[in-house]
């Protein structure tokens, strides 16, 4: 674990509490598009170049800008007069508590599955500075090529269940807007 | 249909582009304080009061008839008629203007005055570059500056210039025979006068009372 | 687009006749959507859904031709209310008449339309003429035609240049047009003295003669007038995003023009033959042959081909013009402009400017002042239903509108 | 003679070299354990330091070009033909008052600027600009590009949200929205590369059509899917830059200049430098992909540097980009959306389609017949179906008499 790990945790966290704890919800937008930024920097820190260009292409690209549409579209944008806190932060608290134990606990529980000895990515600093193929054990680090068959091959009946799925979201919602503006007419 | 609109369009302006490096007719622009363009000769700007001979005082044509300044649509000019009287060329008493103000920040150059005055004094120049530091005292324009000879107006407008020179002969033609049919030495005098009036390069400005063919009856 | 479908199948009630069943549609329009009043909120046909957002479009905006505003609501960039604000130009023009002779309005109706000085010269001109019952040499009226129908070309040159521009063309086609309108400047220079502000026209004829010189330059450049068209019409008639923009954008029905006054290209534009050149003939505008285009949807589109098609008829007025030009002088010598006392009476002026008609309504009392000085103004007018087009459309097409109209502030306000 | 012409092979290998071995030789004086490092740092600076120049020089050409397209000069009076004009411009604007207005949100609104120019700047670490000349060659390349160019939305959204200004928040709204429409056709037309060439790896890309047949290169515009590949990633391209006629997002007649209105000084001349880097990104981009980077047009011709090539094309499509400019006026913001939705994509859609046919036809003709074929009755179709459906056409006129 290195320095750069760390830096890219503090800037991770510290975006996911601003986006929890600013008043404007555009700054909380802004704020969550930090963490979304900090993610992907993670993913590229351990060298999974896909995952971390996908989370900025579709984290940073379309969520954060569909989250500041919507914010936009629904008078969000006013900054509240009150506290950021909730009524019910207890109950919110309390779940958050839950989906953290739980995923902590799925953590703790699949490290022991990791090979000990396959530890390179502190080789790869950061992809900026990735020299062409270097000489580090191709251990869990997985090109794009290996997702594209992956997904071709052996994931082809999700993928294909999650474009169907997809594209009936996309149809319905054409759909739900369609009729919103003929009512409106 | 099928971007063939588009197309067109884009072979216009490639020939545009083209054609503004080989023909005058497209490229018109004229960099300005390099070269210019002589004005034409109609062209106007501002007025100034024409004066003949050498002594401007003397020689100013305008004996501050105030038609102009009344005429004149925003009322920009301003003059003071002066209380005695100097004898013109014929030696005819004529008043003068004691003050005449020009306020070219008003002035919007129309050229009715030039059309309005009956003693050819007034005319529009053609110098257009007039910047000053000062906008309210650079702008107005005074007798001083406003005074100009007969020479430089022909020299800016030839054509109307010899129109008047030669309708102003004319008249001194006529008032020479008029003066010489007076038999009486005062005339005589006067005629002489006259005379060496007429053997000067700028010939005298006309007289007001005098019909002038064309020019009287249109007003 | 069933919009601008029921719009054109309404467009009725035209002296030429038009598709036979539409008729009925015009007298069946119910009485709210009639134009009563110019800043009327919005009508029946667009509602909002949303949050509205007033936008105050000028009097220091890029398209709006000068200090123009147009306070706009919008729905999203949907126009849900159009209000029109004019006077940020007044120069008190009219009541400056009545305090001057006859003689010192003339330059001031230069400053109206500054794109069309010599059009406004000829309006003022024809409506002092009618009131003294003044007489104008053949040749005058020759130099006045062809002043008025270069004017009317570099007018409608420009306006279409400024019209592309508020689409967004980057001014090409207004520089195309300033290029020739400066050829046709440089002409009206070297015969008035002034590009613009030319001050040319004198009721009873014409201030100087033309000198031939001046004639066969004309000539020269009528001839190279079609080109120029030419190249105007392959540069932007057919291309698909202008036709995109501008057709079924801002239909103005035929019966609303009618109604509201509009007049000039934008009343033909809607597909109403009424050109006062044909209808009074004034002048003697009813020697040449020449034709008059008519729009068929009335729509921006419609308005810019009209325009284009205008220039060409103008360029044949002009072979005309300078062919037949006869000698003489150009002023009656009778007249006595200084001290211009016309006999007490009223008089209505009235020419086809390049904006629309354009009057000058002038009561004499005997005086060397009108008594009453009234100025008919194209753009004003034209402009009052822009509301009535923009309703429903985006904001981007209400620029456009605004620049089909043409309107020239000067004028506007007066 | 085998000495003169291995002699004349070494002074093309090193000119078109030039720039390795240049950073090379500079890296040599460091120590062993800093060489990586530093060569980045250089390369960085080299990025960093060239396109901004290109920017400048780009200006004074694009104002000149479009002059002589409107007949005018264009400006000429700065330096030996006005090439020293962005100089000027350059002081102009660092000198310049920075505005903020009163009630922006001023973090926010410095921040856009900046987030900008950085995402764009970004793009440029996977071009490959010469043979061996790129920053980072990574296996997911496109994606890193594409991910890199997301990012701008953001930043022009931040622009507009936070000026507090109707016009800016308008223009940015339009931005966005026009950015997310016209990415998506952006993917999809690079995707038919990726399909031909089988990476994601540009400069694998580039050495894809690095061959020769008959002295003509094997560059995927000359196939029927990569023309209409290419013509796909143009439009998308011009829209994604915000270029005429796309140029909605900064319209000068509706919105005033968009969600750049608040802006003054060095900020604004920050958006203009990323608007004019996305341009030779994208433009880059686009040779890389269609046009056989920086490979030579003609087989006889592979002795000109490769970096020249590429810099050639890439300062041929930024002309075109000024031609358009000059040309066209801009759309409307539905039509724009309904070019995007209705014909951009169905049509890169199909060319993913007819990549695919052509992949699997194998060499002959008839793949060139049937691709070619299946796109041109696809254009027909739709754009006389746009055209009908929205009663567009040519008209024609009668005249009262």
């Amino acid at each position: 674990m290195s320095l750069i790990f760390y830096l890219i945790a503090a800037l991770t966290v510290a975006g996911g509490l601003a986006a929890v704890l600013l008043k404007n919800t555009v700054h909380c937008a802004l704020a969550l598009t930090v963490a979304f930024a900090g993610l992907a920097l993670l993913f590229l820190n351990l060298d999974a170049q896909f995952a971390g260009f996908a989370q900025i292409l579709v984290y940073i690209g379309a969520v954060a800008i569909l989250v500041v549409f919507a914010i936009l579209l629904t008078k969000g944008s006013e900054t509240p007069q009150g506290g950021v806190f909730s009524r019910t932060w207890l109950v919110g608290l309390t779940a958050a508590a839950a989906v953290f134990a739980v995923l902590g606990w799925a953590v703790i529980a699949s490290a022991p599955l990791l090979p000990k000895a396959a530890t390179p990515a502190t080789a790869a600093t950061s992809a900026m500075v990735v020299t062409p193929a270097p000489a580090v054990p191709p251990a869990p680090a997985v090109t794009v090529e290996q997702i594209g068959r992956a997904l071709a091959g052996r994931y082809v009946l999700p993928l294909e269940i999650v474009a169907v799925l997809l594209t009936a979201a996309l149809i319905g919602a054409v759909i739900v807007a369609m009729h919103e503006k003929e009512e409106a007419k | 249909m099928f971007g063939e609109g588009i197309l067109k369009g884009l072979a216009e302006t490639a020939r545009n582009f083209f054609g503004s490096f080989v023909s005058a007719e497209r490229l018109t622009t004229v960099e300005y304080p390099e070269q210019r363009i002589a004005p034409f000769e109609a062209a106007r700007v501002f007025p100034f009061l024409v004066y003949d001979g050498e002594d401007w005082l003397a020689g100013l044509r305008c004996v501050a008839c105030q038609i102009c300044e009344k005429e004149c649509p925003p009322q920009c000019i301003f003059i003071e008629k002066s209380k005695d009287k100097k004898p013109d060329f014929v030696g005819k008493p004529q008043s003068y203007p004691m003050r005449f103000e020009i306020d070219i920040s008003v002035c919007m150059s129309c050229q009715i005055c030039v059309e309005v005055c009956p003693f050819e004094a007034i005319k529009m120049d053609t110098a257009f570059e007039l910047s000053t530091g000062d906008r309210f005292g650079g702008l107005l324009l005074n007798l001083t500056q406003l005074a100009k000879p007969n020479a430089y107006y022909r020299q800016i407008h030839p054509t109307g210039a010899a129109e008047v020179d030669a309708r102003m002969a004319e008249e001194m033609a006529k008032a020479e025979a008029k003066a010489k049919t007076a038999t009486d030495a005062a005339a005589k005098a006067a005629a002489d006068a006259a005379a060496t009036k007429a053997a000067d390069a700028t010939p005298a400005a006309g007289d007001a009372s005098q019909s002038r063919p064309d020019e009287e009856s249109r007003r | 687009m069933s919009e601008s479908q029921s719009h054109s199948a309404a467009a009725g009630e035209n002296p030429e006749g038009r598709k036979p069943g539409s008729q009925n549609l015009v007298s069946q329009r119910p009485e709210s959507q009639k134009l009563e009043g110019w800043n009327r909120p919005a009508r029946t046909e667009p509602e909002a859904d949303g949050q509205l957002l007033e936008v105050s479009m000028g009097p220091h905006h890029p398209s709006t031709h000068g200090v123009f505003r147009m306070d706009v609501a919008l729905d999203g960039e949907r126009v849900i209310r159009l209000r029109p604000v004019f006077g940020y130009l007044h120069r008190n023009h009219e009541k400056l008449g009545e305090g001057q002779s006859y003689l010192s309005s003339m330059p001031y109706t230069d400053r109206l339309d500054y794109f069309c000085s010599l059009s406004n010269n000829w309006a003022y001109a024809l409506a002092v003429e009618k009131l003294a019952g003044q007489q104008v040499p053949e040749r005058a009226e020759y130099l006045r035609v062809i002043l008025a129908e270069l004017t009317r070309f570099q007018n409608h040159a420009s306006s279409i240049g400024f019209l592309i521009q508020e689409m967004g063309a980057s001014g090409t086609p207004l520089m195309y047009a300033f290029r020739e309108r400066e050829k046709i400047l440089d002409l009206f220079e070297e015969l008035t003295g002034a590009r613009m502000m030319c001050n040319y026209m004198r009721f009873g004829g014409c201030r100087v003669d033309a000198s031939p010189a001046w004639l066969e330059k004309a000539r020269a450049r009528v001839a190279a007038l079609p080109g120029f068209v030419d190249e105007f019409e392959r540069l932007l008639a057919t291309n698909e995003i202008l036709m995109a923009r501008c057709q079924g954008v801002g239909i103005l029905r035929p019966e609303l023009a009618v109604n509201a006054g509009v007049t000039g290209p934008m009343l033909r534009a809607s597909g109403v033959g009424y050109d006062i050149r044909k209808v009074d003939g004034y002048g003697i505008y009813n020697r040449f042959s020449f034709r008059v285009p008519l729009g068929e949807h009335g729509d921006v589109y419609d308005r810019f081909m009209v325009r284009l098609l205008e220039m060409r008829e103008s360029v044949k007025i002009l072979e005309q013009a300078l062919k037949e030009i006869p000698a003489g002088p150009v002023m009656d010598p009778r007249l006595k402009l200084r001290n211009f006392r016309p006999k007490p009476g009223e008089a209505y002026g009235r020419i086809e400017a390049p904006k629309g008609e354009l009057g000058f309504y002038l009561i004499s009392d005997g005086g060397p002042n009108p008594y009453r000085y009234r100025v008919r103004p194209p753009s004003l007018i034209n402009l009052t239903i822009l509301e009535d087009m923009c309703l429903g459309h985006s904001v981007a097409d209400v620029v456009l509108i605004s620049g089909s109209v043409d309107i020239v502030l000067g004028e506007v306000d007066r | 003679m085998t000495a003169t012409a291995s002699f004349a092979r070494s002074i093309i290998e090193t000119s078109d070299q030039i720039f390795v071995l240049l950073k090379q030789w500079l890296v040599s004086f460091l120590p062993a354990a800093w060489q990586p490092a530093a060569g980045v740092v250089l390369c960085v600076a080299a990025i960093v330091g060239l396109f901004p120049a290109l920017f400048a020089l780009t200006t004074v050409l694009e104002r000149k070009g479009l002059g002589r397209i409107q007949n005018r000069i264009g400006p000429n009076r700065v330096g030996p033909l006005g090439l020293l004009q962005p100089l000027a411009d350059g002081i102009k604007s660092l000198t310049k008052e920075d505005i903020v207005p009163a009630r922006a949100d001023w973090a926010v609104h410095f921040l856009a600027p900046l987030v900008l120019v950085v995402a764009v700047f970004m793009g440029f670490a996977v071009v490959p600009m010469g043979r061996n000349l790129v920053l980072v060659d990574m296996d997911a390349g496109l994606l890193f590009y594409f991910a890199m160019g997301a990012s701008t939305e953001l930043a022009i959204f931040m622009a507009g949200w936070s000026s507090r200004n109707k016009y800016s928040l308008l223009g940015a709204m339009r931005a966005v929205a026009q950015m997310i429409s016209y990415e998506v056709a952006l993917l999809l037309s690079t995707v038919v590369v990726v399909m031909m060439a089988g990476s994601l790896s540009l400069t694998k890309i580039v050495a894809a059509q690095n061959q020769y047949t008959w002295g003509l290169p094997h560059w995927y515009i000359f196939t029927p899917w990569g023309l209409a590949g290419f013509l796909m990633y143009a439009i998308a391209t011009t829209a994604e830059t915000n270029r005429s006629p796309f140029d909605l997002p900064e319209g000068e007649s509706e919105l005033v200049a968009g969600y750049h209105t608040e802006y003054s000084g060095f900020k604004f001349a920050l958006f203009f430098l990323g608007e004019y880097l996305a341009m030779f990104s994208v433009s880059g981009l686009g040779a890389t992909l269609f046009l056989g980077g920086w490979s030579a047009p003609f087989s006889f011709l592979t002795w000109v540097p490769s970096w020249i090539w590429f810099f050639s094309k890439l300062m041929l499509s930024i002309f075109v980009f000024i031609w358009l400019r000059g040309t066209l006026p801009r759309l409307r913001q539905d039509q724009l959306m309904n070019f995007a939705w209705k014909f951009v994509l169905p049509m890169t859609l199909l060319n993913l389609l007819v990549a695919g046919l052509w992949r699997f036809m194998g060499e002959g003709w008839e793949r060139w017949v049937l691709c070619t074929a299946i796109l041109v009755v696809a254009y027909v179709v739709m754009g006389r179906m746009g055209m009908r459906r929205e009663h567009f056409g040519p008209r024609s006129y009668r005249y009262a008499e």
